[in-house]
């Protein structure tokens, strides 16, 4: 049964006001279209939860979609701070949750997995673990020694971007995978964005190459060039520019608005965003192809 | 004379540390020019592992961040996030981690989370990300940073990751699996931690003082009994290193 | 650095008498080359740990391998019984520990990623958690239920069968995954055999297939048709024929010997036991190829 | 008259216990027959997996083993057993599983451990492999087996998966997610759980006396008392299903 539908009708369908989303991508295939489109229809009280929050949630805050941030790193990664979220968090404005990258993705993976927790072996600094409640102890039945634990995380929504897809939501996934297979399987619903949807038959081809499979997808929107100013792994690069400009637009509440009025507001969809980022950035995005070893299956 | 930056220093200084088939958990930055360094010197077998679930990267251009593309296309293996972690980090496969800190304190105890009261911070940092772990369960841990009286305090306002705590018995009683930092590299020379787990100096860059060391830390600083002086970065190594960083982002 | 070397080789240095081993391969990639080099050097006293023992360990458990199994299910897989471990566990003469499948695989988990144990929630079922003393119990703090734990499993030593690697021990594998990368990481030696040994490049070429890297390998041995008569995904199928002769031949302790005999002592190496199973079942076992579609991972 | 074996006809009926969309855990043999049939008849959208970690499975030839290449070849997904146990079966993805053993008991439970005592046992059989977990977690259980006296003791030996254990009560407290056995298929009829998780003889195949079944029933086997007669394998069912096993491995 195909899924296949907008990113607008997703969103409208699958975000509600009060959800806990994660929009999932460690460094790669941020899905910074389905970002903007939640912006767009104005989402109020989300809790958003990433690792690294990335531009994608700083211009989320910025746009009052959020009242909570759940987190394991705030910064523009390779550049500095995330100054939006940081001010937020400052100024108790925005109510946050802070982990280690482990401690984080340990979540997920006991969400994704049906348990109630995921241990954790001692780190030695116990700090953030007496910061946050959520870190607990367990003690090892065997060694009679403590290990920490976390507690499952089930976001509402996972919104997860692909690099191929079936209508289904059959999805095959290379380069940095982060937590996308976690995420989509912690998440009580998905929305699937992809660069490319593809005939059942590529799917089935390399059935190995498949991290997500259908039965846990709710929408399948084909979404090229989604994760710009992020990058999808043989499709187009990162475009650190922006992540560089981004640092002096959040500088000021007005130039941060006139972002949004211009590039998320203003703009009706991705392709309408991918156009006006123009040609000269598309080529200086673009990428030679480098393909991968064959491999042989058998016709069994 | 040759002449090189601060960050040309502690970076050539950093890849000194390495040995030959070291498995480095690398961020960007001065860590990544120190990794490759490394390997196009003295440690052909080293092996660059980074976070993101990259594992044996061939960078063919400088790594602006810790997920650029470039570390994937060419490297042995990638995984996820949480088999990076657990398969990795946590099961001991990790020889080296590099860290970094607003603060790192007497015991080598660091923080990246906040300045203040974590709850009504001054200044909210980034946060831990995987340096929790790493400081945790790396063999061996590397700081490299600049040395600043700020960066140095006796105690750090909030531990994100863990040194030697108040002595290397605390370290040990928590049963942690790494043998915590072995060094901080900075501009001035190099602190490593004495038998008590206290960070001592160990090493001056040449010209440096003791005095000014001092002058840049914020407790009261020993200086070993055999206080080296340190051997400075040769032309080769600069050269091969300035070609990482051809537009000289980081090593300015 | 190459860790080439030849399967004998291998067995002899990483394979001692007592160890703890695990030939991995949830029904495919099983290593049977190596099975039949650790009878040929006669170690003793193994335990022998498998999900599925399969015809590999019925056979090292026949030639006197074994003080104890480690197991979740020992069947002759579309067969029936396997009949020497069941009669030597009958008649009280091999050690054992059972576990369920998801016990079984929950120790290597914990085992490879450094945890002291796993957790898994209530199957209802707590006979087998009764019967074996290595099951335990861990409240849950969050919801105060109780979960159920096993600990974690690190054998001596792994043997790993891939479709191809590298000289150092970098490994592509595809098809049913089973349990070889837990395995790997939870092992304190591996042995790699490999259908092929590759250019480094073509590991390189296609990093999200590299499931095992170097640093977990000890020794690395190229050894083609290894998995025979199980099979090796775009290989060889599956030799069916000979999971049901050895239902006959594992009727008595006479024609078992006979078989070990012409099949394991009588031939020096896989090689040779290839040459011996002849081309009227090479040609049986042929599979035309079958290619997974192009994956580009992009000259960046 | 339309002729055919009881393997033939436990086959047919388990099939259409399926509904489209249904996910399915399933094994070698006759689940796996009845899952085809099921995909070629009235659930074309029924998606199989195998505790291999063989994902929407499409066989080309017979499976004759859990790992057969033909169940990987073409389909939609492959992951690691320990992502199988996980990802699919404790996180609540899988709706339907196929249940077998050696014994099954008057509430549904099931032995494929031992007979008689697990240190000194009489025989002893395969063990759990999956089915402990499948048998806790799946949404729905189907059990096909031959009915005869000594496979339906009142209680089995040894309880390797949870039925009802001594009655829903016992289950629910246990709070395992799945909902436990909903049809023993045999060559006799249908057996359910009422009210109390105690099985109970809900449909006869034709011909087949209410005595005959328990004759071969090692518990005083109650009736619904809304006992159906099944209806018959179809033509086309058995057409179907017989061009799935040609060689008639399995139903013959």
């Amino acid at each position: 049964m195909s899924k296949l539908c907008t990113l607008k009708e997703a969103i409208a369908q699958h975000v509600h006001d009060g959800d806990c989303v994660y929009a999932a991508g460690f460094t790669h295939l941020i899905p910074f279209a389905a970002g903007h489109e939640i912006i767009r229809q104005g989402r109020k009280d989300l809790t958003l939860a990433r690792a690294t929050p990335d531009l994608i949630y700083d211009q989320m805050v910025a746009a009052g979609c959020a009242k909570k941030v759940i987190y394991s790193y705030i910064g523009n990664p390779g550049v500095g701070s995330l100054r939006i979220i940081r001010t937020e968090l400052e100024a108790g404005r925005l109510e946050f949750e802070e982990y280690s990258h482990f401690g984080m993705i340990s979540r997920l993976q006991a969400g994704a997995a049906g348990l109630p927790f995921m241990p954790m072996n001692q780190t030695a600094a116990t700090a953030l673990e007496q910061a946050n409640p959520l870190y607990r102890r367990v003690t090892d039945p065997y060694s009679g020694r403590e290990v920490v634990v976390v507690p499952a995380l089930n976001p509402d929504v996972a919104i997860i971007h692909v690099q191929r897809c079936d209508e289904r939501g059959n999805a095959h996934i290379w380069g940095i995978l982060g937590e996308q297979k976690e995420a989509a399987f912690a998440a009580k619903r998905v929305i699937l964005t992809a660069e490319e949807i593809v005939p059942e038959e590529v799917i089935r081809s390399d059935p190995n190459r498949t991290l997500i499979p259908e039965f846990v997808v709710s929408a399948v929107c084909h979404v090229p060039y989604c994760s710009h100013p992020s990058y999808t792994q043989g499709y187009y690069d990162r475009d650190n520019d922006f992540y560089l400009e981004w640092d002096k637009i959040s500088e000021t509440p007005e130039s941060v608005q006139a972002w949004l009025q211009e590039w998320v507001y203003g703009i009706t969809d991705r392709e309408a965003y991918w156009q006006k980022v123009g040609a000269e950035t598309h080529k200086r995005l673009s990428v030679p192809p480098l393909y991968a070893a064959p491999v042989n299956y058998g016709e069994y | 004379m040759t002449t090189f930056t601060a960050s040309e220093l502690m970076t050539v200084h950093a890849a000194r540390l390495l040995r030959d088939g070291d498995v480095v958990f690398v961020g960007v930055g001065l860590p990544n020019l120190a990794c490759n360094l490394a390997r196009r010197t003295h440690a052909p077998n080293l092996v660059m592992i980074y976070e993101a679930g990259v594992i044996g990267a061939r960078p063919s251009r400088l790594p602006l961040s810790i997920g650029d593309p470039t570390l994937v296309t060419r490297a042995t293996s990638v995984c996820s996030m949480y088999d990076i972690f657990t398969l990795y980090l946590q099961r001991g496969n990790v020889d080296v981690g590099f860290l970094g800190g607003a603060q790192i304190d007497r015991f080598g105890n660091i923080n990246a989370t906040v300045i203040g009261d974590y709850n009504h911070p001054k200044v909210r940092l980034p946060g831990s990300g995987g340096s929790m772990e790493i400081a945790g369960w790396a063999n061996r841990c590397y700081i490299i940073t600049p040395h600043q009286k700020r960066r140095f305090p006796e105690k750090v306002d909030f531990a994100t990751s863990a040194g030697f705590l108040n002595g290397r018995a605390a370290r040990e009683a928590s049963g942690v699996r790494g043998g915590g930092p072995q060094a901080v590299v900075t501009n001035l020379g190099f602190l490593e931690p004495d038998e008590s787990g206290e960070l001592v100096l160990t090493a001056v860059h040449p010209g440096v003082t003791v005095e000014e060391v001092q002058a840049n830390t914020g407790w009261p600083l020993k200086a070993a009994a055999n206080l080296r002086v340190t051997e400075p970065p040769g032309e080769e190594e600069l050269r091969l290193l300035r070609e990482l960083d051809p537009q000289n982002i980081y090593l300015k």
